[in-house]
């Protein structure tokens, strides 16, 4: 029940933030953080299964909610929640709160509206992260992206119609592509067993023909890189982001992407696993290219924030890497990156916004030296930008590093060109702070006039970012804790697809290496 | 013909009577909510019937012959009942398109009752159309459509105060309906002809009786099933027959084009369902690819034109052209059990939707009229902005009037075949029939002809939100409608939401016939 | 003898394709009457002398008078035939007649493929076997035809209506 | 009575045929909208003469019911469409059916 | 008493969160008092923990190794990691060199950097750069390790730039950065290669892993030469040299630190520290020689031809660290070691009486500018020449000894002469005239331009760092740390007597060389001959990576900003849009136009029929 509560607050909240909004100018806001305190406080029920991995019976679920909502179809209204829904839960929540706090005084018209778009969002996504129903995955998986819609196209910047339908038509488009792979495997579940179901579970247990299992892989494939986005599918993500409004691409980074991860993790894998492993080498080329495909049009950007949005490209690419080296390391290295990429990003896009809001552009030509004037928002960009270059120490490392030790062990070359994507990492990041914040001050912005508005982070902000700033220290130096959650969903979907190839070449080296180790150990202290 | 048989087509006899007693009405007194009132009386009776008809068929048979020219089924009676349900809505539509316009205290030479004969003639033709198990009713039902139709079309022409330019608008689509459907008319009777001659029978149970004797290849025949089936994709508005569409939808009074888009195309595909699988063309593989190859073309072609379209209306018109060719996907593998209900289901989607967005438009257009008529409002706009059939004037209209932007919008979330909408269901049922038939192609065009009119959809959805516009110099600032189009709009609304939520509700219906 | 059936087919034929290429219109009608009632006439050779009737009564009489009212009533006669002509060019006609031709020639191939040799024997159908059909098996749809000709009529009471505020308006008619 | 040396259901068939492709070729070519409404009742009495036609071939009496009703449809027809004509040429002074072309795009 | 060890890079560590938390809490910016007060004191107790630690338990016990086991960093499938730590000798004498000349330099900023507005951020800059370096030498595993080199790798980034509003410096910044990167990346492919042969990534484990199994030697070769990469961007070695020059654009201490003694050091220590496995490849270990070889004559040439003072003391660095990596390839680990320290030493003293100078001449570098100091700045002078006489290694200062057993070394490794000796002589004879050149241009001969406002601006804060390191870098030869318990024992025969000799003689050489050029350049002026002007610009590297890499890689960049990919789909929506126009243009409203595609569609109907 858990699940729904939160689902409905984040639709109840949405729908009375919109209600209120002829009563109350400003109290959509309040509206939202109340509900998403709400959810958050749900949160907490799991509180009791972070420590103990695996320790349920019946599968690994911690909870779950079904009920028949379309039984001409076999459809249930089924959720569930295991240990990567809870940190994808926690993330978005998360994500939702800071934010709404980042962006509290950047609304100035038709708040209620949208307030209400920004919980549908995040309602919709929180969906998404739950649903074990695939119809049911599929209507939230475009539940949730109506309302970002209208949050870009209502309170973006100038070309935000074009951003608004590129980035709506390319997600829906490709989602129709993953609606016909669902109905098709339900279909052939369907024929082979008589039993009409869209329960992820039962289909798990679907026979396929390999020709049609690659078939049906490859319509959830590109549903998913379009959203993770992967090359050369990522084109809607730059416009999207530079269009959106901060609280708008803090969503779309730090959440939306992710879904597409999540999907590739969630259903991809465990479904499909031996079309899976026999696409794995192009999956790992296209996300290898992305990562340095990504960094190298992050560095060629005049436009803040596009770099972010193409760096994101850039650190998405090293998820998908890491989700298809099929390698316990490496997945457990793309979770970790999920989320930490969501935390650095998100912050850089709000602290973008900051910038946009106090000096008025994001145009890396016309800034410059904005270290003397905002100090601290420089630091804390600073902060960020090296998070986002992978430094040791922040969680991005962590995820990084880990995706490419796992992903090195299935397939050397490819992870190496991968690994030089950590140089772009650092090229574009550098010219962000060295344009922006470095440098001499342009002359547009030394005179203190509109002294209100190129005032210092706030205490509201300062605290917001650096929360985020102190989660990534955490996770980089203490990521275990989330090691151990997801764990139980990770092993178990490489499980499946080790299930069907015992034999496979990378595995019995694994082995080879094993034994070499155990030979060894009693000489190592 | 026995008593039982009558029984068996009650709503026609109580349209017919509807109608002989609205003339009598209308020919001692004249009066407009008084025919309305007779009017949507007579609907709501048919429908009545409908269900009573249904539970006397539960009992007994499963169908009732009627003398060889009806056959009354459950399945018709649900077409029955869903056409007789959209005509109601055009009833209110046509109120309110009315009211002002044709004002006989205005002008003493206005009409408006004769548009409530006119809908009532072409709902009995409707009805007999999805009742019809001979050629002599599918034509004669099909034509009293058409029939009452143009002057439907062509009402603005006279008895109504619109400004001229819609009234030649009006006028030029009543010809241009008439000229090529008559032609599309003359084309049917040559291939029921033929059929005739390769059959000897004119009753789809004659023919199919004949079907085993007359070998399957007989190209007579064959001719004349493919002239027939051009025939019925021309009312379909089908690529390459579509032609007609945009302008005639653009031209008619906005309640006509509503008729035509929903009543029009829902009772031929009734027929085309009985029709198909009576005779069990679906064997025919040059039949099908003939409906594939029109599907594919409707799906693109319909899609790529709507795609820059301003006008509303016509932007409608290309939409429903591909709609209809989505419709035939799931169309081509109605011999199961399922296929059928996925053409039914879609079509209730696509009534509902088009019938919403049809509606908003009108009434939106209507109070604009209202203010012309008052002499608020410029009558031959200049701007764009200010005319109501134009994208333009839907810029910011969601702060103008959330509810009926709203209204509008969830009208196109549905069309694009968004979830929480009938649509999304709608499009659900079509693809599970492609897989289910594995016209991979089709299901391609499908993918892409939806991703196409995604874009148009959004387009308008979003000048719909358009901040930029929120001044509100506009004479129009906000857009005030009748009671009546507000219930309207609620019903169609809700109905869009609720089987777009709960979609098992109406499976059970259907499934119940 | 097919004879008389060819004869009156050249003549249906050749009257008709006066039709569509005569300039005036008076003179076309004519011809249209002259086509139909060569139908007329192929109907009683195939044995329907009901239909034959039928053709001249309302086809070449009732339709075709009332055409004829209304090009009386806009006044198409000899003036209009120079402006016929300007609208009548090669350029004009020959891309439709490929067309028509196109079609005929494929109903042709479809037609003569000749799986049509059940019976080749005609049969005589009287007034009073179309009579009986008309009012048992078919009484129904005799009340959908009335229904049809009652749409007609509403139809054309309502278009055809002249109304006063019409000739006001008429100068400023777009 | 000659009906037993009558031509064959081919030659109806053909005669028909030629007959609607003429009037839908007319149609086609005729700018005169009285005369697109002349071609159109040719092409509705190509297909009344092939149901009376193939009626004969079978010998029942559907074929011509059914040319009585396509008649009953012409006259209905041609009845709204002269109303039309009417109303067209009463606003536009003409009867050129190219003038009728403000619907397009 | 180990535990205080982990409190070692704690302390700078607390210091840099001290430094960096204080405005979120207070808007006024705290005095520079306080500053110095957490920033040289988190360092200098630091320092003093070590010292406390190396004598209580390390002297008395060499073969001691203490592990500090802090917390499970990860522990995914077979890959565990724990934030570690190990200390064994080699680690202590780094921990020494950090803290002990951290401390030092930490000092002197103090009075360096006054009354920078930015003093606090200096500070806290170099706080976290120590505590970095710490870790980096304290690790147990080699993740822990290169967080630590990447650590580094960042203060050094933000110190370069730390005077952000020159354009210039943010340039050098990011160029340091970047081909530091380069290396560090394939460092972690090295890395990745290690845990994929060895399933494991902690020091001790891999050494035993690679020590006892027949591991394949080929993995092992690309592993080393991979970490060799590592080292050679880090340590400015061949052939990413080019970013140490450029990175004098920070305050001088820092250079002194980071780019002197410290940091740019780490690369040495990283193959000291793995030198168990690159003793398991011929070809590495050659390839660090050459490396070395290589890069101690390329920069000791450069450093003859430079005119900036901080220049010529950057591409001394690079040739001493030459010198380490040539001792290394040669497998004189302790050698390396030695002269690492030693250098910190002399180095740093050097690094930080340029400082003065060019405080004195209020930032002033070009030596050109500069000359008779000696009597100007008579203090600063005695240092500089103590530093300058290290650096050319003449006998019985630090560097002598600690060079001498790499030259020693060089020689016996390859049984007697070899290009490898001889590169390390010629070097020797370039370090005596680069060395003495500066010396002469900036203190001796007659004044220059700038040399006539000079006001001595040591204070005491500045004297007494420069007092120490004047003192350790004479007497530091005496103090060569026993490293056998981590490298073994190394014994070798002495070579012959004249081998001894000409490494002694030719710092001497040198010497009276670079009084001629010094006197003669003092007179001609920045004038430089073609090859003096090629040395100058290092050789061209600079040039060839600007042309060979960086543009075409900008110029790539540039023509693909708009995505090229991205014009695929403009092209669709274009192409929709062409077709939607096509299509409209057919809804022209004509009806006789509908009439004839109405017929064409019948047409194209009954066609598929007729074609079947």
């Amino acid at each position: 029940m858990t699940l729904l509560a939160i689902i409905i607050i984040l639709f109840a909240g949405g729908i009375i933030a919109w209600l209120s909004e002829r009563y109350l100018q400003k109290g959509g806001r309040w509206i939202s953080l109340v509900s998403l305190l709400l959810a958050a406080l749900l949160l907490v029920n799991y509180w009791s299964y972070l420590g103990t991995p695996q320790s349920v019976s019946g599968g690994p679920w911690w909870d779950s909610l079904q009920a028949a909502w379309i039984p001409r179809f076999g459809i249930s209204f089924h959720l569930a929640v295991d240990g990567l829904s809870f940190l994808m839960l926690t993330l978005t929540i998360a994500m939702g709160i800071f934010g709404l706090v980042m962006t509290w005084n950047d609304i100035n018209f038709r708040r209620g509206f949208f307030y209400f778009n920004f919980l549908w969002t995040l309602a919709g996504v929180v969906g998404v992260f739950t649903a074990i129903d695939l119809f049911l995955f599929f209507f939230f998986w475009e539940v949730m992206l109506i309302p970002m819609l209208f949050l870009i196209a209502v309170w973006g910047y100038e070309k935000r119609i074009y951003a608004a339908i590129k980035f709506f038509i390319f997600t829906q488009a490709s989602s129709l592509l993953m609606l016909i792979a669902i109905v098709g495997l339900a279909y052939i579940h369907y024929r082979n067993s008589g039993q009409l179901t869209f329960n992820y579970n039962e289909l798990l247990g679907a026979e396929l023909t390999a020709n049609a299992a690659y078939w049906l892989m490859l319509g959830f494939f590109i549903a998913f890189i379009v959203k993770l986005p992967a090359l050369p599918f990522h084109t809607w993500l730059p416009d999207a982001h530079t269009q959106a409004p901060t609280a708008g691409s803090i969503l779309l980074a730090a959440i939306l992407l992710k879904t597409g991860a999540y999907g590739l993790l969630r259903f991809n894998l465990p479904l499909f696993p031996e079309s899976s492993m026999a696409f794995a080498p192009v999956a790992m080329t296209i996300g290898a290219i992305s990562v340095i495909y990504g960094a190298m049009l992050a560095f060629a950007q005049r436009d803040m924030k596009r770099l972010v949005a193409y760096s994101s490209v850039s650190h998405m690419g090293f998820v998908l890497l890491g989700l298809y080296a099929l390698d316990t390391i490496a997945v457990q290295g793309a979770v970790m990156q999920m989320i930490a990429h969501g935390l650095s990003t998100a912050a850089l896009f709000a602290l973008v916004g900051a910038l946009q809001h106090r000096l008025h552009t994001r145009d890396m030509q016309q800034l410059g030296g904005v270290w003397a004037i905002l100090p601290k928002l420089s630091a804390v960009a600073l902060f960020f930008a090296i998070a986002s270059l992978g430094l040791p120490g922040l969680g991005n490392f962590v995820a990084e590093f880990t995706v490419l030790v796992g992903s090195f062990r299935s397939n050397h070359w490819i992870t190496a060109l991968a690994a030089i994507g950590l140089i772009g990492a650092a090229l574009y990041a550098l010219l962000m702070m060295q344009r922006v914040f470095f440098g001499k001050l342009r002359n547009q912005f030394e005179s203190p006039s509109e002294s209100g508005d190129t005032a210092d982070l706030s205490l509201r902000e300062s605290c917001a970012l650096l929360s985020l700033a102190l989660l990534l220290v955490v996770i980089g130096l203490r990521p275990q804790p989330i090691f151990n959650i997801s764990e139980p969903t990770v092993t178990q979907a490489i499980a499946e697809i080790k299930a069907v190839a015992p034999d496979q070449n990378l595995l019995s080296s694994q082995s080879q290496r094993q034994e070499i180790l155990i030979s060894t150990g009693d000489k190592s202290p | 013909m026995n008593a039982q048989e009558l029984f068996g087509i009650l709503p026609l006899l109580l349209v017919s009577a509807g109608i002989v007693i609205l003339l009598l009405q209308v020919s001692f007194w004249r009066g407009h909510v008084g025919a309305l009132a007779t009017t949507i009386i007579t609907l709501v009776l048919a429908g009545i019937s409908c269900f009573w008809v249904a539970g006397t068929l539960s009992t007994g048979a499963s169908s009732i012959q009627v003398t060889g020219l009806l056959l009354v089924d459950h399945t018709s009676l649900f077409f029955a009942l869903l056409l007789l349900l959209t005509a109601i809505a055009v009833c209110i539509m046509g109120y309110s398109y009315l009211r002002m316009r044709c004002n006989p205290k205005v002008n003493s030479g206005s009409y408006p009752e004769e548009f409530y004969i006119l809908l009532l003639l072409a709902m009995l033709g409707a009805t007999t159309l999805v009742f019809a198990s001979h050629f002599a009713t599918f034509f004669l039902g099909l034509e009293l459509i058409s029939l009452a139709l143009y002057p439907m079309l062509g009402f603005a022409v006279n008895g109504d105060l619109s400004p001229q330019k819609e009234q030649l608008q009006s006028l030029e689509s009543a010809i241009k309906y008439l000229l090529l459907s008559a032609l599309s008319t003359a084309l049917g009777l040559f291939g029921i002809a033929l059929i005739y001659s390769a059959s000897g029978s004119l009753s789809f149970s004659g023919i199919a009786s004949h079907m085993t004797e007359l070998s399957q290849t007989s190209t007579l025949f064959a001719t004349g099933v493919t002239l027939l089936l051009i025939s019925v994709a021309f009312k379909l508005s089908l690529v390459p027959f579509h032609i007609w569409t945009p302008d005639v939808y653009q031209g008619a009074p906005t309640p006509t084009t509503a008729l035509i888009a929903t009543v029009g195309k829902g009772a031929v595909i009734g027929f085309l369902l009985r029709f198909f699988s009576t005779l069990d063309l679906y064997e025919s593989q040059v039949l099908i690819d003939m409906l594939s190859i029109a599907a594919v073309a409707s799906m693109l072609v319909g899609n790529l034109l709507a795609l820059m379209q301003t006008n509303i209306k016509r932007l409608l018109a290309y939409s429903s052209i591909g709609h209809i060719g989505y419709l035939i996907v799931a169309f081509i593998i109605g011999k199961s059990t399922f296929g059928t209900e996925a053409v039914i289901y879609y079509l209730v989607a696509y009534i509902i939707t088009t019938l919403g967005a049809f509606a908003v438009v009108g009434l939106i257009a209507d109070s604009v009229e209202e203010k012309v008529l008052n002499g608020e409002y410029p009558e031959n706009p200049t701007l764009n902005s200010e005319n109501p059939y134009q994208c333009d004037f839907y810029r910011g209209l969601l702060w103008r009037s959330p509810w009926l932007a709203g209204c509008m919008a969830a009208m196109l979330l549905s069309l694009a075949g968004i979830p929480l909408t009938i649509g999304f269901i709608g499009k659900f049922y079509i693809f599970t029939a492609g897989i289910e038939g594995q016209l991979w192609i089709l299901l391609a065009s499908v993918v892409i002809g939806s991703a196409l009119g995604l874009f148009y959809y959004l387009r308008l959805l979003l000048i719909m939100v358009q901040r930029d516009n929120i001044v509100t110099e506009e004479p129009s600032g906000s857009v005030q409608i009748a009671t009546s189009g507000n219930l309207l709009l609620i019903i169609l609304t809700g109905a869009l939401l609720v089987f777009g939520i709960f979609p098992q509700l109406l499976i059970n219906w259907i499934n119940a016939l | 003898m097919n004879f008389v059936f060819y004869l009156t087919a050249a003549i249906a034929i050749i009257s008709t394709i006066m039709v569509i290429f005569h300039k005036n219109a008076v003179h076309a009608l004519l011809y249209l009457v002259t086509s139909l009632l060569a139908v007329a006439v192929i109907f009683y050779q195939f044995g329907a002398p009901l239909a034959a009737a039928l053709e001249v009564i309302i086809y070449a009489g009732a339709i075709m008078v009332l055409i004829i009212f209304v090009i009386m009533m806009l006044n198409q006669g000899d003036s209009t035939v120079v402006q016929e002509q300007a609208w009548l060019q090669p350029t004009t006609w020959v891309g439709p007649a490929i067309l028509s031709a196109l079609l005929l020639v494929q109903l042709i191939l479809l037609v003569s493929s000749g799986q049509i040799s059940s019976t080749q024997t005609f049969h005589y159908i009287g007034p009073k076997q179309v009579g009986i059909a008309l009012f048992s098996h078919y009484v129904l749809a005799v009340e959908l035809a009335s229904m049809l000709l009652l749409a007609g009529l509403v139809g054309a009471f309502h278009l055809a209506r002249r109304r006063k505020i019409d000739q006001g308006d008429s100068n400023n008619a777009i | 009575m000659p009906f037993e040396t009558a031509p064959g259901l081919e030659a109806g068939v053909l005669l028909a045929s030629i007959l609607f492709c003429l009037g839908l070729a007319g149609l086609m070519m005729r700018r005169n909208i009285i005369f697109m409404l002349m071609c159109v009742e040719i092409c509705t009495n190509a297909a009344a003469l092939m149901f009376v036609v193939a009626g004969a071939h079978w010998g029942n009496a559907d074929g011509q019911v059914m040319f009585v009703f396509v008649v009953t449809l012409a006259a209905a027809e041609v009845a709204i469409a002269l109303a039309l004509v009417l109303q067209f040429y009463h606003r536009k002074h003409t009867v050129d059916i190219d003038q009728l072309n403000e619907l397009r795009g | 008493m180990q535990g205080l060890l982990a409190w070692v890079p704690l302390l700078p560590l607390i210091g840099f969160l001290l430094l960096v938390a204080i405005p979120l809490f207070y808007s006024k910016e705290p005095s520079e008092k306080f500053v110095t007060a957490i920033g040289v004191g988190s360092v200098g107790i630091s320092a003093l923990l070590t010292a406390i630690v190396a004598t209580t338990v390390f002297w008395q016990n060499p073969g001691e190794v203490v592990n500090i086991a802090l917390w499970q960093w990860m522990l995914v499938d077979n890959l565990e990691l724990g934030f570690n730590f190990h200390v064994d000798w080699l680690t202590l004498v780094m921990l020494m060199i950090i803290t002990g000349v951290g401390f030092l330099i930490h000092l002197y900023s103090a009075g360096y950097m006054r009354e920078d507005p930015d003093f606090r951020r200096y500070f806290a800059y170099l706080n976290l750069f120590v505590c970095a370096m710490l870790i980096l030498v304290m690790a147990d595993n080699l993740v822990l390790l290169y967080l630590g080199w990447e650590g580094v790798g960042l203060c050094s980034y933000l110190l370069i730039g730390f005077w952000y509003k020159n354009p210039a410096n943010g340039a050098a910044a990011q160029k340091a950065f970047i081909v530091t990167r380069i290396g560090d990346t394939a460092m972690a492919i090295g890395l990745f290669l290690l845990f994929f042969e060895f399933s494991t990534l902690n020091i001790p484990q891999l050494i035993s892993a690679a020590d006892s199994s027949g591991a394949n030697s080929q993995i092992i070769t690309v592993a080393t030469l991979l970490l060799l990469g590592g080292a050679v961007g880090k340590s400015a070695q061949l052939p990413l040299q080019t970013w140490l020059p450029d990175a004098m654009a920070g305050p001088t201490p820092v250079s002194a630190l980071i780019h002197a003694a410290t940091m740019v050091t780490a690369g040495v220590y990283l193959i000291a520290r793995m030198h168990p496995l690159y003793m398991l490849s011929e070809t590495a270990m050659t390839a660090v020689a050459v490396v070395g070889a290589l890069t101690l004559l390329l920069a000791g040439f450069s450093a003859i031809a430079q005119s900036d003072i901080k220049r010529v003391l950057a591409y001394s660095t690079i040739s001493q660290i030459g010198y380490m990596f040539l001792a290394l390839g040669v497998g004189a680990w302790s050698g390396a070691i030695f002269h690492l320290m030693t250098h910190a030493f002399f180095k740093a003293l050097l690094f930080l009486s340029a400082g003065s100078v060019i405080l004195s001449l209020h930032h002033e570098q070009n030596i050109f500018t500069m000359g008779g100091l000696y009597r100007r700045i008579p203090f600063t002078f005695i240092c500089f020449a103590i530093g300058c006489a290290c650096l050319a290694a003449l006998p019985f200062t630090s560097g002598f000894y600690s060079k001498d057993q790499i030259l020693l070394r060089a020689w016996e490794f390859h049984d007697g002469f070899n290009s490898l000796w001889l590169a390390g002589i010629l070097g020797a004879l370039v370090t005596g005239i680069y060395s003495f050149r500066v010396l002469f241009l900036v203190f001796a001969g007659s004044e220059g331009s700038s040399s006539s406002h000079c006001k001595d601006a040591n204070n005491t804060v500045m004297r007494v760092p420069l007092a120490i390191l004047a003192t350790l870098a004479l007497f530091g030869g005496m103090l060569a740390p026993p490293l056998q318990s981590v490298f073994g024992t190394q014994t070798w025969e002495h070579p012959a007597a004249w081998v001894e000799g000409v490494a002694i003689a030719m710092p001497l050489i040198g010497l009276v060389i670079a009084w001629g050029l010094s006197r003669q350049q003092q007179k001609t002026g920045e004038k430089r001959s073609p090859i003096m002007q090629f040395w100058f610009s290092g050789w061209g590297f600079d040039w060839l990576y600007e042309n060979l890499l960086a543009k075409p890689f900008r110029n790539l960049a540039r023509l693909n900003h708009k995505d090229i990919i991205d014009s695929i789909y403009k092209g669709t929506a274009a192409f929709s849009q062409q077709l939607n126009s096509l299509l409209s243009s057919s809804q022209n409203g004509q009806i006789r136009w509908y009439l004839a595609t109405f017929a064409a569609g019948s047409i194209l109907f009954l066609a598929l029929l007729v074609a079947l």
